[in-house]
C-alpha cells in the first residue's frame, strides 16, 4: 500500500535536487528508481559490498544503508556527477588507462570512495588504499589492477598541483 | 615473456582503453539490474523454506487482494518441458528439470527453490505479497551430503531416478535399474593402474572434501520480460549467453524460438553462474498475465539459495612414483553433489585432474549424486578446482617422501606435446612445462621467505577450453573505421579484444573499430560467453569477415586501377598492385573511395572453430600462519600461465588475477555453511566471505605466450584456469609453513588450529 | 521493507514521547547501518522509526582531560577515532571504532548503536566496558545511568525501557599509566564479525597491575565482563605468567556456542590466545602513556 | 583405418579394450562402422531426429575438437575420440 510520500529536499552533484519518497525506500532505491540515477549500483544491499557508495556531505556511506527521506538537505555526491563536462576525472583516467574494471559493476562504488580518500590523503600508501576500500567488493579483478590505479591517480593528482 | 617466436603485431598484444570504458567509469552503462521500462511491474518470488518438501497445495488469494497486486503465478502455470539434456556450461540439465528449477512444481528441493512468483506495481508491495501467499508444505527429510546420499537407506529425492552409467554428461547411458540418489556414474580409465602401483615405491593414498561456493558476481541475477500482444517476448537481462537463453526460454515456455529475443545489457560478473535461466521465465509469464512488462531482480540472499553454485565434493586420491620420482599410477574418486537435480561438473573434474602430468596408467571413477541444495551451475572450469585439489596435495606429499622439490617434481613428470591424458587424447603443443620453468626462474622462487610460520606451496592445474560458435559482422565506415557487431555478451573486456583482432588485420587502430553487442534477432548464433572461449571464437569470426572484406576492397581498388583483383594484394593495412608499386592506398583511403566504386561494404560471418587449444598453468604462494589463531595471510602470488598470443595484455593480465582470487577465497574462507535441516546459515557477503582488498597481495604473474597453432591469431582461452591451483597450492604452502597437511576446504582458521592441536598432541 | 513511519526528532523530548507513543514497534535510528538491515531482512518488524540525528544532544562529541568523554549517542565513528585529543585518551576504545565495519559503515554507524543494538559480537562494547564507561539514558520517567557491562541483557535487547532513549556515553578521564586495548579475531582482515573479541585496560604502578578490566566479544549470549580475570591481575606484578593466568580466567567467564563463525572449543582457544595479546598491548600502552 | 578411443563406460561394448580400429572417411561413416561392429554406439553418440553428435559431445581428431562433426572427413591414420563437451565459466 502506498504510502504517504514525504517531500525530501537534497544537494546532488552539485544541483538541488528535490524528489518524493516513501520512509521505506532507501537512498539507493531512491537514486536508482525514483531519479533514474543508475550509476550507484546495487549488490547486497546489506552494507558489505560498497557497490551503492556515494558521498554524503563529505563521507562516503553504502547509499542502501542510509533512507531516501535521511537524505534531507544533504549534499551528495554520486559516480554521475564525478566527471565534468571538461573530462573525466583522473580516477576514472586511471582505472581506464590500468585496465582496473572488468565487468565494472563494482567500478561506480570504487571510484566515489577513491576519490573521498585522495581528496583527504593526496599519497596513500598503498596498505591505506587496501584498507580505505576494504569495504568495496570486487570479484573480478583481485583487487590488484584497482591499488595500481588508485595509486596512479593519487599521482596524477598531485602533478597538477 | 615470450617463449616462442611469435608473429610481430602492431596492435594484438598492446592494452588499449576499452571501448566501453568511459560509459562504465561514469556509471552511464546500462547492466541489467538498470533497465527500466515506462509502465513496468515489479516481480518478486516465493521461496520454499525447507530443503525438502512437498507442495500440498499454494493459496494466493490474500496475495492477490493487497491493491497494488496484479499476478501471481507458481508451478501449476509452467507449461511441462520435454525430458531431454541441454548444454548448460560443465554442468548440465535436462529441460524438465530446468523448468522444475525454475519453478518448483510438487516439491520443492532445496531452501530458496522457487514456488511461486508475483508482480506488483512496487518492489515493496511485490515482497508484502510474498507473505501473503500460504503454501502447505509437507516437510521431508533432506539428503545433505553426497556420500551419504549414495546410501540405500536414504530418501531419494527423485523417486524414480535410476543410477545411469555414462560417458559423457548427456549421455543416455546404461541404466542400471537401481533406484538411488546418484543420478550417473562415469569412469575415465588409461593403462593399468594396478600394475602403475606395482611399480611404484611410494603411494600417498588420502581424502578430501570442499564445501559449495558460489561465483559471487556483484550484479544480481535480474530479468525484465515483455510479452506482447502478438505474442512475441523480449527480455532484457544480463547473461552468459543470449542464443542459449532464447532456446532454453523456447523449450521451458513451449513457445517459438523465433518470437523470443534476448536483448544483453552489461554483465555485472558470470563466472559461469549465468549460463542457466532463472527469472526470465516467471517474467515472461507473469507478464503475459498482466500485460506490463514486469522487472525481477534477486536479493543477494536469493542469489545465494537460488541460484547455481559449484558443487561440493568428497574425493579420495592415491598416487605412486618410483623412488626417482617419476609417477607411474593415479587413483580417484570423486563424488561430486550435484545439487537437486542431476548433472554437476564431475566429468570436467575428472579430466581435469592429473592432466597436467604425463601419467601412463589413471583410473578415475566418478559420481554424480543429487542432494537437497541448489542445483550447481558452471564456476570457472567447473569441476577442476576441486578434483585439482586432491590431486596436487597428493603429490606434493609424494615430493616429498621422494625427497625432490615440489616444483622439480612436477616439472619432472610435466605432461608435454605428445603425452596421453587420462581420456586417451595426445596433448596437442602447450606452454605446461614453460609455465613451470618460468616460476623455476622466477625471483619469486629464489627469494628468502623470511620468517617463521611461513611456507611456500606450488600447484598446477588443466583447462580444456572450449571453442563453440560464433557470428559477427562488420560495416565499413567512408572515414576508415569499423563498426563491428558481436553477439557474445562482454563480461570482461572481450568486445575490445575482438576490435582488436579487427583493427589488426585492417591495419587500423584499436580506435577505429566500435564494437556493439547485438540481440539476438540482430545477429548470428553466437555460443555462451564462457568456456573461455569469447576471443577465441570471436578472433575467427573477425578472420572470416576481414578476409571477406580484404577480398571485396582488392577488387574496388583493381576497379581504381583499371585491373584485375588478383593484381592487387594487401599487406601492414595497405592495399597494392602487384605490377605498379607507385599504385598503393591505405585501408582507410580505399574505405573513402568505396561509395565510387559500387557502393558500401559490409560482411557477416558465422564459424565454428576447432582446436580451442588447453590452458595450463602452475602457481606458487608464500603464507604466514599464525599458529594460536590459525589466520593465513598471504605475503606473496606469482601465477604463470600458458595465455597464448594475448590480445589485449592487460585484460590477458586481469582474469589470471581475477581467477586466483576467487581460488583464494575458495581454499581459505568461502563456503555454504548448512545447518542439519538443509538451511544456509550464511547467505550475505558479510558471513560468505569472498576476500576484500586488505585480504591479497599484489598477484604477480609470469605470463608465457605460447601460440595456439590452430587459430588464425594464436588465441588460447585465458579467463578460467586460474581459479584451480590456489586450492592445491595454498594448501602445500600452509604444510610447509606449519607442518599440518589440510584436506578439508575451506582451510579455515579453526580447522588449522584443530590440525595443528592434533599435531601437538600426537608428538608429545 | 513493509510501510513505516520516520519521525526526525528536533529534542531529546520528543524523541522520547514519539517512541513511546508507539512502544515496542518503534525504535530510535542513528547511523541506521543495522537496523536498516533487520527491517529489510524482516528480523525486526516496526511501525516508526525515531531518527536521533538532528538531536544536539545526540550529536555532540566532548573531551575534557579532566572530566573524561561523552559521546552522544548519534555521533558516527569516525567522528571518535578522527579526534587525535580523544585518540590518544581512549585507546581501546578507538581500536574498536576504526574496525566496525569498512569506512563507509564507520562513516555513518555510531557507538551509542552499536551499543542499543546489543550484538553479542558488538565490537565497542567490551572496548566501552573496559574503559569502564556510563549510558546516560533518558525516558518518560526521567534520567538514568547504567554502567555498559550491565546495558545488554540478551541478543538484541537492552536495558532500555519502552520510550527510553540512549542519550550520551560517558567515559571516564583515564588515569595515570592507564591502557587499553580491544583486539578480534575475524578469518578475513575487515569487513567481518568478530568470531571472539577482548577489551582490556590497565592502570599500572611501575610493572604493578593496579586495576584491569577485562570484557569479551561472541563468547556468551550477551558481552561477557570479565570481573574475575581482571581481578586476577590486579596487585600482580604484569608477567606473563600472571597474563596467562588472567586469559585463563577470562576463558573460564565465557560461555561460547558453535556456529558458522566458529566453534566453541576454537572459540574457547581464542579467548585465551587474544586476552593474552590484548592485556600486553594495553600493558605497554599503559608504560607509554 | 582410423583409431577409435572407447570411452572407459562403453569399453564393456567391445570386450574391454581401449581403442578399436574402424573404416571411414567421416566421422558419420565411422561412428556406423562402429555401431555395426559393436552396436550401441548410434544411439550413445548421435541424435537421429537432428542427424547431429549429441549435444555435449565433443569429437577430437587428432587432439582437435571438431564442434559440429558429424560430416567431419577422418584421415586413414587419424585418432578419433568421443568426450565430453567444454563450456566453462568465464567471468
Amino acid at each position: 500500500m502506498a504510502a504517504v510520500k514525504t517531500h525530501v529536499r537534497t544537494t546532488l552533484n552539485g544541483e538541488a535536487t528535490e524528489y518524493l519518497c516513501e520512509p521505506n525506500q532507501s537512498l539507493l532505491e531512491v537514486l536508482r528508481d525514483v531519479l533514474f540515477l543508475t550509476g550507484t549500483k546495487e549488490g547486497c544491499n546489506d552494507g558489505n559490498c560498497g557497490a551503492c557508495t556515494v558521498n554524503m556531505d563529505g563521507r562516503i556511506v553504502d547509499s542502501c544503508l542510509v533512507l531516501g527521506v535521511e537524505a534531507e538537505g544533504s549534499d551528495i555526491l554520486t559516480i554521475e556527477g564525478v566527471a565534468t563536462p571538461e573530462g573525466l576525472h583522473p580516477i576514472q583516467q586511471a582505472f581506464l588507462e590500468n585496465a582496473a574494471l572488468q565487468c565494472g559493476i563494482c567500478t561506480p562504488g570504487f571510484i566515489v570512495a577513491s576519490k573521498a580518500l585522495l581528496e583527504k590523503e593526496p599519497n596513500p600508501s598503498e596498505a591505506r588504499v587496501r584498507h580505505w576500500l576494504a569495504g568495496n567488493l570486487c570479484r573480478c579483478t583481485g583487487y590488484d589492477k584497482i591499488v595500481k590505479a588508485v595509486v596512479d591517480a593519487a599521482n596524477t593528482m598531485g602533478g597538477k598541483k | 615473456m615470450t617463449t616462442v617466436d611469435k608473429k610481430k603485431y602492431k596492435v594484438i598484444g598492446t592494452s588499449p582503453i576499452r571501448h566501453d570504458g568511459a560509459d562504465k567509469v561514469t556509471g552511464r552503462a546500462v547492466y541489467g539490474i538498470d533497465y527500466h521500462m515506462p509502465g513496468m511491474l515489479w516481480g518478486k518470488i516465493l521461496r520454499s523454506p525447507h530443503a525438502h518438501a512437498k507442495i500440498k497445495s499454494i493459496d494466493a488469494s490474500k496475495a492477490l487482494a493487497l491493491p497494488g497486486v496484479h499476478a501471481v503465478v507458481t508451478g501449476k502455470d509452467m507449461a511441462v518441458a520435454a525430458d531431454i539434456e541441454v548444454e548448460a556450461g560443465e554442468t548440465s540439465l535436462n529441460y524438465m528439470h530446468l523448468s522444475d528449477n525454475v519453478m518448483a512444481r510438487d516439491k520443492a528441493l532445496y531452501k530458496g527453490h522457487a514456488v511461486a512468483a508475483v508482480a506488483a506495481d512496487t518492489q515493496h508491495i511485490a515482497e508484502e505479497a510474498l507473505a501473503l501467499i500460504d503454501v502447505d508444505y509437507e516437510v521431508l527429510t533432506p539428503v545433505l551430503n553426497g556420500r551419504e546420499g549414495m546410501k540405500a537407506d536414504v530418501p531419494l529425492i527423485h523417486p524414480d531416478q535410476t543410477t545411469k552409467v555414462m560417458a559423457f554428461r548427456f549421455d543416455p547411458g546404461t541404466d542400471t535399474g537401481e533406484k538411488s540418489n546418484v543420478a550417473g556414474r562415469s569412469q575415465l580409465k588409461l593403462g593399468d593402474i594396478d600394475a602403475g602401483f606395482k611399480e611404484a615405491d611410494f603411494i600417498v593414498e588420502r581424502e578430501f572434501t570442499t564445501s559449495w561456493v558460489h561465483q559471487g558476481y556483484i550484479e544480481a541475477q535480474n530479468a525484465t520480460a515483455h510479452w506482447n500482444n502478438d505474442d512475441n517476448i523480449t527480455v532484457w537481462n544480463s547473461s552468459q549467453g543470449t542464443f542459449n537463453q532464447r532456446q532454453l526460454m523456447a523449450e521451458i515456455l513451449k513457445h517459438p524460438v523465433s518470437q523470443i529475443k534476448m536483448v544483453p545489457l552489461e554483465i555485472g560478473g558470470g563466472f559461469g553462474g549465468k549460463i542457466p535461466v532463472y527469472l526470465e521465465v516467471p517474467a515472461a509469464m507473469l507478464s503475459k498475465k498482466t500485460g506490463h512488462p514486469v522487472k525481477m531482480t534477486m536479493t543477494r540472499t536469493e542469489v545465494f539459495e537460488g541460484t547455481g553454485p559449484a558443487s561440493a565434493a568428497q574425493m579420495k586420491a592415491k598416487v605412486g612414483a618410483t623412488k626417482d620420482g617419476r609417477i607411474t599410477a593415479a587413483y580417484a574418486e570423486l563424488v561430486f553433489e550435484a545439487g537437486a537435480f542431476p548433472g554437476s561438473a564431475v566429468g570436467a573434474g575428472a579430466q581435469g585432474m592429473f592432466t597436467a602430468y604425463n601419467i601412463e596408467n589413471i583410473l578415475i571413477d566418478g559420481y554424480d549424486v543429487v542432494v537437497n541444495k541448489p542445483k550447481s551451475a558452471a564456476y570457472r572450469s567447473p569441476g577442476t578446482p576441486q578434483a585439482c585439489f586432491p590431486a596436487e596435495a597428493v603429490i606434493d606429499e609424494l615430493a616429498e617422501l621422494v625427497g625432490m622439490d615440489p616444483l622439480d617434481f612436477r616439472i619432472k613428470n610435466a605432461a608435454k606435446e605428445g603425452d596421453r591424458r587420462a581420456d586417451g587424447v595426445q596433448h596437442p603443443e602447450m606452454g605446461n612445462l614453460e609455465c613451470m620453468e618460468a616460476l623455476k626462474a622466477s625471483d619469486h622462487y629464489k627469494s628468502d621467505l623470511g620468517g617463521p610460520n611461513r611456507g611456500r606451496g606450488v600447484a598446477s592445474g588443466y583447462w580444456g577450453n572450449a571453442g563453440m560458435p560464433a557470428s559477427c559482422s562488420i560495416a565499413i565506415n567512408a572515414d576508415g573505421t569499423v563498426s563491428l557487431a558481436e553477439g557474445s555478451p562482454d563480461i570482461g573486456g572481450s568486445r575490445t579484444s575482438i576490435a582488436m583482432m579487427c583493427a589488426e588485420a585492417f591495419g587500423i587502430a584499436a580506435e577505429d573499430v566500435h564494437p556493439s553487442i547485438k540481440d539476438t534477432d540482430s545477429i548470428g548464433y553466437n555460443g555462451l560467453t564462457a568456456g573461455s572461449s569469447t576471443t577465441l571464437r570471436n578472433g575467427w569470426a573477425v578472420f572470416e569477415v576481414t578476409n571477406q572484406a580484404i577480398e571485396l576492397i582488392k577488387a574496388r581498388a583493381a576497379r581504381l586501377w583499371e585491373t584485375e583483383p588478383e593484381n592487387v594484394d594487401f599487406a601492414d593495412g595497405v592495399f597494392f598492385s602487384k605490377a605498379e608499386k607507385e599504385l598503393k592506398l591505405t585501408f582507410k583511403e580505399m574505405a573513402g573511395k568505396l561509395m565510387e566504386t559500387g557502393g558500401p561494404i559490409s560482411v557477416a560471418a558465422s564459424v565454428a572453430p576447432r582446436g580451442a587449444g588447453p590452458s595450463f598453468t602452475t602457481h606458487m604462494v608464500d603464507v604466514e600462519v599464525d599458529p594460536e589463531t590459525g589466520k593465513v595471510d598471504i605475503l606473496r602470488y606469482t601465477a604463470a600461465q600458458d595465455v597464448g598470443t594475448m590480445i589485449h595484455h592487460d585484460y590477458v593480465e586481469g582474469q589470471v588475477q581475477g581467477g586466483t582470487a576467487q581460488g583464494i577465497g575458495w581454499a581459505l574462507n568461502e563456503e555454504y555453511f548448512y545447518d542439519d535441516k538443509g538451511q544456509m546459515l550464511n547467505s550475505s557477503y558479510l558471513d560468505y566471505r569472498v576476500p576484500t582488498m586488505l585480504d591479497l597481495p599484489m598477484l604477480d604473474t609470469i605470463l608465457v605466450e605460447h601460440p595456439n597453432p590452430d587459430h588464425p591469431f594464436g588465441v588460447r582461452g585465458v579467463a578460467e584456469i586460474s581459479v584451480v591451483p590456489p586450492l592445491g597450492a595454498l594448501a602445500n604452502a600452509i604444510y610447509a609453513a606449519v607442518g599440518v597437511r589440510m584436506r578439508d576446504l575451506p582451510m579455515a582458521p579453526h580447522k588449522i588450529v584443530k590440525a595443528l592441536q592434533e599435531k601437538n598432541g600426537k608428538t608429545k | 521493507m513493509r510501510p513505516i513511519e520516520y519521525v526526525a526528532a528536533k529534542t531529546v523530548q520528543e524523541a522520547v514521547k514519539s517512541l513511546a507513543e508507539k512502544g515496542d514497534a518503534a525504535r530510535p535510528l542513528a547511523g541506521g547501518t543495522d537496523i536498516i538491515v533487520q527491517l529489510r531482512g524482516g528480523r525486526r518488524q516496526l511501525d516508526r522509526l525515531v531518527d536521533m540525528k538532528a538531536i544536539p544532544e545526540l550529536n555532540e562529541l566532548t573531551y575534557n582531560a579532566s572530566s573524561g568523554l561523552r559521546i552522544g549517542a548519534a555521533v558516527p565513528c569516525y567522528r571518535v577515532y578522527g579526534d587525535a585529543a580523544v585518540a590518544s585518551a581512549y585507546p581501546g576504545l578507538i581500536d574498536a571504532a576504526s574496525l566496525i565495519g569498512g569506512i563507509q559503515i564507520q562513516g555513518r554507524g555510531s557507538i551509542g548503536g552499536n551499543l542499543c543494538n546489543a550484538a553479542p559480537s558488538g565490537d565497542t562494547i567490551p572496548a566501552l566496558i573496559a574503559h569502564s564507561a556510563v549510558a546516560e539514558i533518558a525516558g518518560p520517567g526521567g534520567n538514568r545511568e547504567v554502567p555498559v557491562e550491565d546495558f545488554c541483557t540478551a541478543p538484541g535487547r537492552t536495558v532500555l525501557q519502552s520510550g527510553e532513549i540512549l542519550v550520551a556515553i560517558r567515559v571516564p578521564a583515564p588515569a595515570a599509566h592507564f591502557g587499553a586495548c580491544y583486539i578480534r579475531f575475524i578469518p578475513r582482515n575487515e569487513m567481518d564479525i568478530a568470531v571472539v573479541g577482548v577489551g582490556a585496560s590497565m592502570v599500572l604502578d611501575g610493572n604493578k597491575v593496579t586495576a584491569c578490566r577485562i570484557a569479551l566479544a561472541s563468547v556468551a549470549p550477551i558481552p561477557v565482563y570479565a570481573t574475575a580475570a581482571g581481578a586476577a591481575l590486579v596487585g600482580k606484578e604484569a608477567t606473563e605468567e600472571n597474563i596467562n593466568a588472567a586469559s585463563e580466567a577470562a576463558q573460564a567467564a565465557a560461555t561460547p556456542i558453535s556456529d558458522m563463525r566458529g566453534t566453541a572449543e576454537y572459540r574457547t582457544h581464542l579467548i585465551g590466545v587474544l586476552t593474552r595479546r590484548a592485556l600486553q598491548s594495553a600493558i605497554q600502552r599503559a608504560k607509554e602513556a | 583405418m582410423a583409431t577409435v578411443w572407447i570411452p572407459t563406460p562403453y569399453r564393456d561394448l567391445v570386450g574391454g579394450v581401449e581403442t578399436v580400429v574402424v573404416a571411414g572417411s567421416t566421422v558419420r561413416q565411422i561412428t556406423r562402422n562402429l555401431d555395426t561392429a559393436y552396436p550401441g554406439f548410434w544411439e550413445r553418440l548421435v541424435d537421429d531426429e537432428t542427424d547431429r553428435i549429441r549435444p555435449g559431445i565433443a569429437v577430437v581428431i587428432n587432439g582437435v575438437v571438431i564442434g559440429t562433426a558429424l560430416y567431419e572427413p577422418v584421415g586413414e591414420n587419424d585418432e578419433v575420440h568421443y568426450l565430453p563437451a567444454i563450456a566453462g565459466g568465464q567471468s
